[in-house]
């Protein structure tokens, strides 16, 4: 009974402080529920024995991301924010696909039949521990996308200076 | 514990493109002329495709292949990076925007577009796929003073992100399905067990359908197109137009052929809305344009509609001649974009419609090609356009789909309204302006590469044809 | 050698010189190279007939035209004894016109031109009657007609003139429109159409019928019936009749070759020649004979009241043309090609004195004449002559072939011949009236027409005084040949033609053959009184006359207001639906409407559809998430 | 334990949140944090897969997510700077230089 | 097989196009020399096609100077040349009309001259190639292809409202093409070769004859154009410069009738025997209502453009009534036409180069300053309205009788078109040559010797084939009676089809 009411909780915190993010006048307190809103996912990581990633979802998105975001929300005025309408004309239409898109994923999911389960069980995770297993996974089998991965990186280095660099030079 | 260390032959040329993109990197802090950044970046390529040559194999534990399939999109990038570059030398000039970083972007898109073409995994396919994206919104962006450049990478960048959410969402469901992302893997585990009539395999399907649709600018995910294209400098859009379509094609074709092999009935149903909105909208949209890049937007998402003809046929045959239809698209958009930016010099825009009046008066060469461009975007031979158009049309009615064909011929023929509308602007009007071109070697060179290569394909297919037949017979 | 070639070939070889060099060298001197070549071919057609005579028979062919599949069809020759008698008059009457053509268009400045034409000319009309089979026939038919259209308008300038070539031109091809159906039907019946197998072998489908529109229509009925009606076009038949008199714009000398001895005798020729089609159809023959005498009729009242003296010249060829047919009509096809042959000299010789009347007062209209017998006394007599041989005066041309004819109908025996004798009779009245009244208005009488004209009247020169003569040496005497053997004459060319024509069933006793004959010659006589009397003595009657019964009078001087009703029925109603229904409406409304409507609106819809570009990311984004639900719902649902 | 169905529905209703909330609001920041709201979903559903799968898979691809998400979001906000320079707005709605 | 020393329909082809590159390397301000060397290629390709009408073997349907030879083996289709005695005149009308255009071109085209002279040899070229494919890839290849340059002719040089005229041509005649397109890629699968005489030796279900029938029907309905797809002629004609027109008028258009006689005929018989029936309601229609039309017109081109549908009425109906005489009438009904409406737009020409309009309004009494040309003028006229002697009537009488003995009322309503034909054709010369004269053409200078030296051949033509044709139908009759058969032989077999599954379906 106890994982259930957890995961009760997470799940409303989770909807809500989500809801709460797409609806804020604020850009400031959509930035904050957000912050909520990712230490309760790290939770529900945890609770589904994913320490690296609660971890890395603390650091990178919360702790880094939304640092970001913080920063250009700032940059931006947010005095003219606050007086003007949040959302864009024909809203209605974008919520009304929005719940039917929800609609139709949980018709189709309702028959989701999940595969056999695989080698790591939680026992064997738990014998090697989360972070080294991932890792292990990481720099052999997955090598090759972790490779990608630097590379996307460094294009987001490079786009960003290309991009938000002040003068230009020519 | 087995660390034993992968086979790189498989994965030599895209490890040849990340190090070149590198060099450029470092090479452009080194160099002040630009012009041996794009000279070094074209040479690269080259020598890439070079490692190209007894590439083929699986490696990384099976998430990258490299096979004839993957092989005949490289060349296809290789054409479309190439080209981009030469096109690009004069005109980034123009623009005021002769960074360095320029060519590196380019060069990591097409290894984006190449680990996707390769991508046996949708770990490794997703990743691609972002590669070759960022570096695309960057791309789009990159007159940065320019606020329609702004707003194309803007408008490119948030639906393209929510599309590969989309993608995202679709790769958890066919994982929590199968328990996999090998692209084999998914195949083999839904035909043994039986996963074809459950909706959530269906669901999965149609988000891939949509992200892809969205590389390909097939309708309705085409809508960021023609804003992107129009806004993005000229060479870029040319870039765009043919690279991240192909790209999206070879994973479409390689994901639904292989690993939505068991339910090709309801793929194709989903593809065959999209290949003939594709094919209304951007033909019937793009005669009320007065902009010549947007036009050309609308143009490729119709061609969108085209080629995934080939990918409806479901079969080798149709894939070849997607593949095909796709080699000769870069060839005659590059060629047509060629022009454009020919027109485009210090002070004048040239990408109005109305710039082409009387094109033919003061320069009848240029007009001529463009003439060459425009019939084979129609598909009227003896040009490529016809070739890629009558062998998608052919491997569609084989595969039994001649009503579609009937349709996407009618449309064919309201393309050619716009499309001769450049010719007839070119040589029927009186000029109004004076256009002076911006002519350089290398944009010269494009040309007679795009068109020599337009011709010959539309007179003498059978290499092509026989160069994809090749390339899927392995598939 | 085959002499006979020259006939034709002559011609055509004069005119294809004149219309070559006419321009640059020949110029004035076009007569040199046409009257000899068509002397030549006169020359030829006289040893023709002899040897016709002495019973050689001519049918070759030249050389295949056509073919395809099983229709052969030859450029071939056919010289038998109805092509002679057509020859000599063909080339007799034309060679005398060359002549007479010589002075009168002298000074034209398309002299070469007109001496072309009329070469051509010839050279059809002896294609026409050569010819044989259908096809050839046909040929020298259209040709006929288009150099009938060239000479009618060769004044072009004049638009009076060149529309009456178009009007002439047209109004045929209505005919030819049956005729040439008519040919069609031949072949696909016989599987031929030379003249020899078809006529031995017509015999064999009498009776057949063939379906048209569901109809059971007898099948030698239907092609006799085509066949007459483009007869009925080239010889200016009801209701085709409306192109001769305007045919008067042409040169004078073209009416006497064409509108009178030639061309459009070819109607009858044709229908003589077809005889053993129509003589195993009744109905076509009632209505060879029906039209025939109805026209005749119609014609020689038109010519009552008309002034001009080229179309009372005109109607009354109308009106001879219709004796000819009820002759053929009752099956005395000898009769009415005897009736050509005479009709071509006087007719002729009508013309060409008219021409000589025109050529003086350089106008047609006899209101404006009178007493020019004292200017022109050649012409005077010549015409004279002519007049009474039209008029069927005993001894004369005109008697013998005309009395033949009335003699055939009245003695056929069949109520439809009396119908036509009935008719014949009136006509033997209004002939010889209209021709006096003609003569008696132009040459009696004084000089109506203004002092300054009247100091132009002249004779004209011999070159075109000797070809009236010698016609009117024809017109006395051309009929001797076929003086009928009640009269102690042979009826030679009865004789003559009967292995071609046959001989008709006549019923009737010498004694009612005199009575016939003495009636016909009393009312053509009292004919010329009452011409006398009107416009000789009591001038003044005519015009009281017309204003007694100026009703009929409008009605018959506006010669029934056909032209009109045709204008009013098939001209204006053409034209009107050529340009307001069918340029206007169906082509321009419908088919263009259509034509142009659908990439018109393929335009506006994309100007609608490019609105949903609305240029915000979110709508985009909308439309994407659409996409993405109606997917679902499409393959899910 | 908790069915797995339990996370999906959550996962899908987080990831449709993030697409409503991109479908509706008008501040480009606020959008950008939709997609990574739309992100998370899938994360939860891949972590949780993963987990009821015994598989690592699911872990590992949600750690690419997250690094791609990280990437993502440095070149939407440098778009956005450089947006800003030139037009001083956040709305995605006054942005519409081109259409039709 | 051919036994020239040279691959004779290739150098027809392609000489042309060797023409272009050579012009295309001359500098554009030389345009005397470029007329010339446009002369030389035209005329050389007409002397190098005359074997064709000499070293032709009359006594057989086969395909004659064949060349074959793999193109794109990868899909079986083959570079395959060859004439029969249906197409053989159709090549040469091409390479006459190249010349005739270049002549008569000489001096009218004063804009872009190097443009135009390539864009004439190119439109000849493909044309000639259309005519010869016996694959039918190639075939459409040609077939379209001639659109690029015929489209700038229009367009380019043609009157002032030429981009309607030209945009309405290429539209229209797309629309026909794809849907050939379909048709042909389907016959193509269907049959595992686009060989058309090997395809042609195939039976075809008859439902799928009948789709295909339709299908090509399209393609050559508007190009012939049958009515009531026939309203892009009258403003193409009317637009284009007089070179135009005549390619249009002389060899274009065949390629509709030819497309019918060599597809839709032998491919699908049964289905072309089910259709007869529209087709030739179809033909009877456009030869009446585009003769009425031309009452209406005051455009002389337009006019004979609209003249030109009534003629090609004629030809469909000869083809429709598949019998001998109506489609060799037909075939030199397409020769005649040709040659006659050739002729007349030349003669538009001639006079439009001299005042500058193509009202019938400002012209009158021609004849007085320029009687040669109104002799030339009167011979194509009379040609025109089937005169016997001249061409136009063996081509006009063999198709009536043909469409007679098809259908009584078809030949009946045909005839009738003679009637208008000679209604509009003379109160045109009327109006033109005659009354009158016009102070506009007061004092024109008469045809000079080049304007004569391009008509004089079609002048030629005109008597030869009038006087004399049979030299002209004996190239047709063994390919005309084995198309017959094929047809005919087909017919039983469909209705031994029918008989059989009646049978079946008895039992």
């Amino acid at each position: 009974m106890l994982p259930e009411l957890f995961f009760a909780y997470f799940a409303v915190t989770i909807v809500l402080f989500s809801i709460f993010v797409v609806t804020a006048r604020n850009p400031v307190h959509s930035v904050l529920w957000m912050l909520l809103l990712f230490f309760h996912i790290a939770g529900l990581y945890l609770f589904l024995n994913a320490e690296f990633i609660a971890a890395i979802q603390i650091i990178i998105y919360a702790g880094a991301i939304l640092v970001l975001y913080l920063f250009v929300v700032f940059l931006l005025n947010l005095r003219e924010e606050l007086k003007i309408y949040r959302f864009i004309g024909g809203w209605p239409s974008g919520l009304t696909f929005g719940i039917a898109l929800l609609a139709v994923i949980i018709l189709s999911i309702r028959s989701f039949i999940a595969a056999p389960p695989g080698k790591y069980s939680i026992n064997l995770i738990r014998e090697e521990t989360h972070t080294k297993a991932l890792a292990k996974l990481l720099y052999t089998d997955y090598l090759f996308p972790f490779e990608i991965i630097s590379v996307i990186l460094l294009v987001a280095i490079v786009g960003v200076i290309v991009l938000a660099k002040r003068r230009l030079k020519t | 514990m087995n660390l034993q260390f992968p086979d790189l032959t498989p994965v030599m040329p895209e490890l040849f493109m990340t190090a070149l993109a590198l060099i450029l990197l470092c090479t452009e802090l080194l160099v002040k002329k630009k012009g041996i950044l794009a000279a070094l970046s074209i040479l690269g390529v080259v020598v890439v495709a070079y490692t190209l040559i007894g590439s083929s194999g699986t490696t990384f534990g099976g998430m990258f292949v490299s096979d004839g399939y993957s092989t005949f999109f490289k060349v296809i990038f290789f054409v479309n990076a190439i080209l981009s570059v030469l096109i690009s030398i004069k005109y980034i000039a123009i623009e005021r925007v002769n960074f360095g970083e320029y060519y590196s972007l380019i060069l990591i898109s097409t290894l984006g577009m190449m680990i996707m073409a390769s991508a046996a995994d949708l770990i490794v396919l997703y990743l691609g796929l972002e590669l070759m994206a960022l570096s695309t919104y960057v791309l789009a962006g990159f007159i940065r003073y320019d606020i329609k450049s702004n707003e194309a990478a803007l408008k490119y960048f948030l639906l393209g992100a929510f599309s590969s959410a989309f993608l995202l969402y679709g790769i958890s469901m066919i994982y929590g399905l199968t328990g996999t992302t090998d692209i084999k893997s998914i195949a083999l585990y839904i035909s043994e067990k039986g996963l074809t009539e459950n909706p959530a395999l269906s669901l999965s399907m149609i988000l891939f359908a949509v992200a892809f649709g969205f590389k390909i600018a097939a309708v309705p995910f085409h809508m960021w197109a023609p804003d992107a294209y129009e806004g993005a400098p000229t060479s870029i859009t040319a870039f765009m137009s043919v690279g991240p379509k192909a790209a999206g094609f070879a994973v479409l074709g390689r994901v639904f052929m292989i690993a939505f092999a068991s339910i090709k009935l309801e793929w194709v149903a989903v593809f065959i809305p999209l290949s003939i909105l594709s094919m209304a909208v951007g033909n019937i949209v793009a005669i009320a344009q007065t902009n010549i890049k947007r036009m050309l937007a609308y143009s490729s998402i119709a061609h969108a509609g085209y080629a995934l003809l080939g990918i409806i046929a479901a079969n080798n045959e149709g894939l070849a001649s997607m593949m095909s239809y796709l080699m000769i698209y870069a060839f005659m958009n590059i060629g047509a974009f060629a022009v454009v930016i020919m027109l485009r010099s210090e002070d004048f825009k040239g990408d109005s419609i109305s710039d082409y009046e009387g094109l033919s008066r003061a320069h009848p060469l240029l007009a001529a090609l463009m003439l060459i461009f425009m019939f084979s975007l129609t598909g009227i031979p003896p040009t490529a356009g016809f070739m890629a158009k009558l062998y998608v049309f052919m491997s569609a009615i084989n595969a039994g789909y001649t009503w579609l064909v009937v349709v996407a011929v009618v449309f064919a023929v309201i393309s050619a309204y716009f499309y001769l509308r450049i010719i007839m602007y070119m040589y029927m009007r009186e000029p109004k302006v004076e256009v002076s071109l911006s002519t350089s070697p290398s944009l010269g060179l494009a040309l007679g590469v795009t068109t020599v290569a337009v011709l010959a394909i539309g007179v003498f297919p059978l290499y092509l044809v026989e160069l994809a037949r090749a390339a899927i017979s392995g598939f | 050698m085959k002499l006979y070639l020259l006939i034709p070939f002559l011609p055509l070889a004069a005119f294809v010189i004149n219309i070559l060099f006419g321009r640059t060298l020949i110029r004035d001197k076009a007569h040199w190279v046409s009257c000899p070549t068509i002397i030549g071919s006169l020359v030829v057609s006289v040893i023709t007939l002899i040897d016709v005579i002495n019973g050689k028979i001519i049918n070759e062919d030249l050389y295949t035209w056509v073919v395809s599949e099983k229709f052969i069809v030859s450029i071939g020759f056919l010289i038998d004894q109805l092509t002679a008698v057509m020859l000599i008059v063909v080339t007799g009457v034309g060679s005398l016109i060359f002549i007479y053509s010589i002075g009168y268009m002298h000074g034209d400045k398309g002299y070469y031109r007109y001496f072309a034409y009329l070469s051509l000319f010839v050279f059809f009309m002896l294609m026409l009657v050569m010819g044989n089979n259908f096809l050839v026939l046909y040929l020298g038919w259209e040709g006929v007609g288009l150099c009938s259209y060239f000479l009618i308008g060769f004044w072009f300038e004049k638009k009076s003139a060149s529309d009456a070539g178009k009007k002439a031109f047209i109004t045929c091809r209505f005919g030819d429109f049956g005729f040439a159906l008519g040919v069609i039907l031949i072949f696909l019946t016989f599987g031929t159409l030379h003249y020899v197998p078809v006529f031995d072998e017509v015999k064999g489908v009498a009776g057949q019928t063939i379906n048209i529109l569901g109809w059971e229509v007898d099948l030698i009925t239907l092609i006799a019936l085509l066949l007459f009606a483009g007869a009925v076009g080239k010889s200016a038949q009801i209701p085709l009749h409306v192109w001769l008199p305007d045919a008067m714009e042409g040169p004078t000398p073209v009416s006497a070759l064409i509108h009178a001895a030639t061309m459009v005798t070819a109607g009858v020729f044709m229908v003589a020649r077809c005889n053993p089609i129509f003589n195993l159809s009744e109905v076509a023959m009632l209505t060879v004979a029906v039209i025939g005498a109805v026209t005749s009729l119609f014609a020689a009242t038109i010519a009552i009241f008309q002034n001009d003296i080229k179309r009372i010249i005109a109607y009354s060829t109308i009106s001879h043309l219709g004796m000819m047919f009820a002759a053929c009509g009752v099956g005395a096809y000898a009769a009415g090609i005897f009736h050509l042959y005479t009709h071509g000299f006087f007719k002729a010789l009508l013309f060409l004195a008219a021409g000589s009347v025109i050529h003086a007062a350089h106008h047609n209209d006899i209101q404006r004449m009178g007493g020019l017998k004292k200017y022109q006394p050649i012409t005077y007599i010549t015409m004279l002559i002519a007049a009474l041989s039209a008029g069927g005066i005993p001894g004369l041309a005109g008697f013998f072939s005309k009395d033949e004819i009335i003699w055939s109908t009245f003695a056929s025996g069949s109520p439809v011949g009396t119908l036509v004798w009935i008719l014949m009779i009136a006509i033997a009245f209004f002939t010889p009236f209209y021709s006096f009244r003609m003569i008696f208005l132009t040459f009696h009488g004084k000089f109506r027409g203004t002092h300054e004209e009247e100091h132009h009247l002249h004779e004209s020169p011999p070159v075109m005084t000797i070809p009236l003569m010698l016609l009117a040496a024809g017109a006395l005497g051309a009929g001797w040949v076929g003086i009928p053997t009640i009269l102690g004459g042979g009826a030679h060319i009865a004789h003559f033609l009967e292995p071609v024509l046959g001989h008709p069933e006549l019923h009737g006793t010498h004694a009612q053959e005199f009575g016939v004959m003495g009636l016909s010659t009393t009312i053509a006589l009292s004919g010329i009184v009452i011409a006398a009397i009107l416009y000789l003595i009591k001038t003044y009657l005519p015009l009281r006359l017309a204003q007694g019964f100026s009703g009929i009078y409008r009605v018959v001087f506006n010669k029934y207001y056909v032209d009109e009703l045709y204008n009013l029925t098939i001209v204006k109603p053409g034209l009107w639906i050529a340009d307001s229904f069918i340029e206007r409406f169906t082509d321009a409304k419908i088919i263009e409407g259509i034509v142009n409507g659908v990439p018109r609106s393929i335009g506006r819809f994309a100007g609608i559809l490019r609105k949903v570009q609305t240029g915000i990311t979110q709508h985009y984004a909308i439309i994407m998430a659409a996409g993405v639900f109606i997917l679902i719902v499409l393959i899910l649902w | 334990m908790v069915p797995l169905n339990w996370y999906m529905l959550l996962s899908a209703v987080v990831f449709t949140i993030g697409v409503t909330g991109f479908l509706m609001r008008r501040n480009i920041i606020i959008m950008l944090m939709s997609i990574e709201l739309m992100l998370n979903g899938v994360n939860i559903n891949l972590v949780a897969l993963s987990h009821y799968l015994q598989d690592m898979r699911g872990q590992i691809l949600t750690f690419f997510v997250i690094s791609v998400a990280a990437a993502e979001a440095a070149i939407g906000l440098a778009i956005i700077i450089a947006l800003f320079r030139n037009k001083a707005t956040a709305h995605v709605d006054e942005v519409q230089e081109m259409k039709g | 097989m051919n036994n020239l020393p040279y691959p004779i329909l290739s150098t027809i082809i392609f000489l042309p196009v060797i023409g272009v590159l050579v012009l295309l390397i001359i500098s554009r301000s030389q345009e005397t020399l470029l007329k010339w060397v446009a002369l030389i290629f035209a005329v050389a390709t007409f002397l190098l096609s005359l074997p064709l009408f000499i070293n032709f073997d009359k006594s057989t349907f086969k395909m004659q100077f064949v060349e074959r030879h793999d193109w794109i083996p990868a899909w079986n289709i083959k570079y395959y040349l060859g004439v029969d005695g249906i197409s053989v005149f159709l090549v040469l009308l091409t390479t006459l009309s190249t010349v005739l255009c270049v002549l008569i071109s000489w001096h009218a085209i004063k804009i872009k001259v190097k443009e135009f002279y390539i864009a004439i040899l190119l439109t000849c070229g493909a044309i000639a190639g259309v005519f010869c494919s016996l694959d039918f890839i190639l075939f459409y290849i040609f077939w379209e292809a001639m659109l690029i340059p015929m489209y700038l002719i229009i367009g380019v040089w043609g009157g002032p409202n030429r981009i309607y005229a030209t945009i309405k041509f290429i539209l229209y005649t797309l629309v026909g093409s794809v849907l050939l397109l379909v048709g042909i890629i389907f016959l193509y699968l269907y049959g595992g070769t686009s060989d058309i005489l090997e395809l042609m030796e195939r039976t075809y279900p008859y439902t799928m004859q009948l789709w295909l029938f339709w299908a090509f029907f399209a393609a050559f309905a508007i190009k012939v154009p049958m009515f009531p797809v026939h309203t892009w002629l009258p403003d193409a004609h009317t637009e284009a410069p007089t070179a135009g027109s005549v390619i249009l008028a002389a060899i274009l258009i065949k390629m509709g009738a030819y497309g019918f006689l060599r597809f839709s005929l032998p491919f699908f018989p049964e289905a072309t025997k089910s259709m007869v029936p529209a087709m030739l309601t179809l033909s009877v229609i456009a030869i009446i209502y585009a003769g009425l039309v031309c009452l209406a017109q005051k455009d002389l081109k337009r006019l004979i453009a609209y003249s030109s549908v009534s003629h090609m009425g004629f030809i469909t109906m000869g083809i429709f009534a598949l019998n001998s005489q109506g489609i060799e009438g037909g075939i030199l009904q397409m020769i005649n036409h040709g040659v006659v409406t050739g002729a007349l737009f030349m003669c538009v020409g001639i006079i439009y180069d001299r005042t500058h309009s193509r009202q019938i309004a400002d012209h009158q009494g021609l004849s007085i300053p320029m009687p040669v040309f109104a002799a030339f003028a009167m011979v194509f006229t009379l040609a025109a309205i089937g005169l016997p002697g001249t061409n136009g009537f063996i081509g006009e009488f063999l198709t009536i009788l043909g469409g007679f003995t098809a259908n009584k009322l078809v030949g009946v309503l045909a005839a009738t078109g003679v009637i208008i034909g000679a209604g509009y054709m003379l109160w045109l010369y009327q109006r033109l040559f005659f009354m009158r004269i016009h102070e506009k053409v007061v004092g024109l200078p008469d045809m000079d010797l080049r304007e004569i030296v391009t008509l004089t051949p079609l002048l030629i033509l005109v008597f030869w084939i009038g006087v004399y044709p049979v030299p002209f139908l004996d190239f047709m009759h063994p390919s005309v009676q084995h198309l017959l058969e094929r047809v005919n032989v087909a017919g039983g077999m469909q209705e031994m089809n029918i008989a059989r599954t009646l049978m079946e379906v008895i039992r």
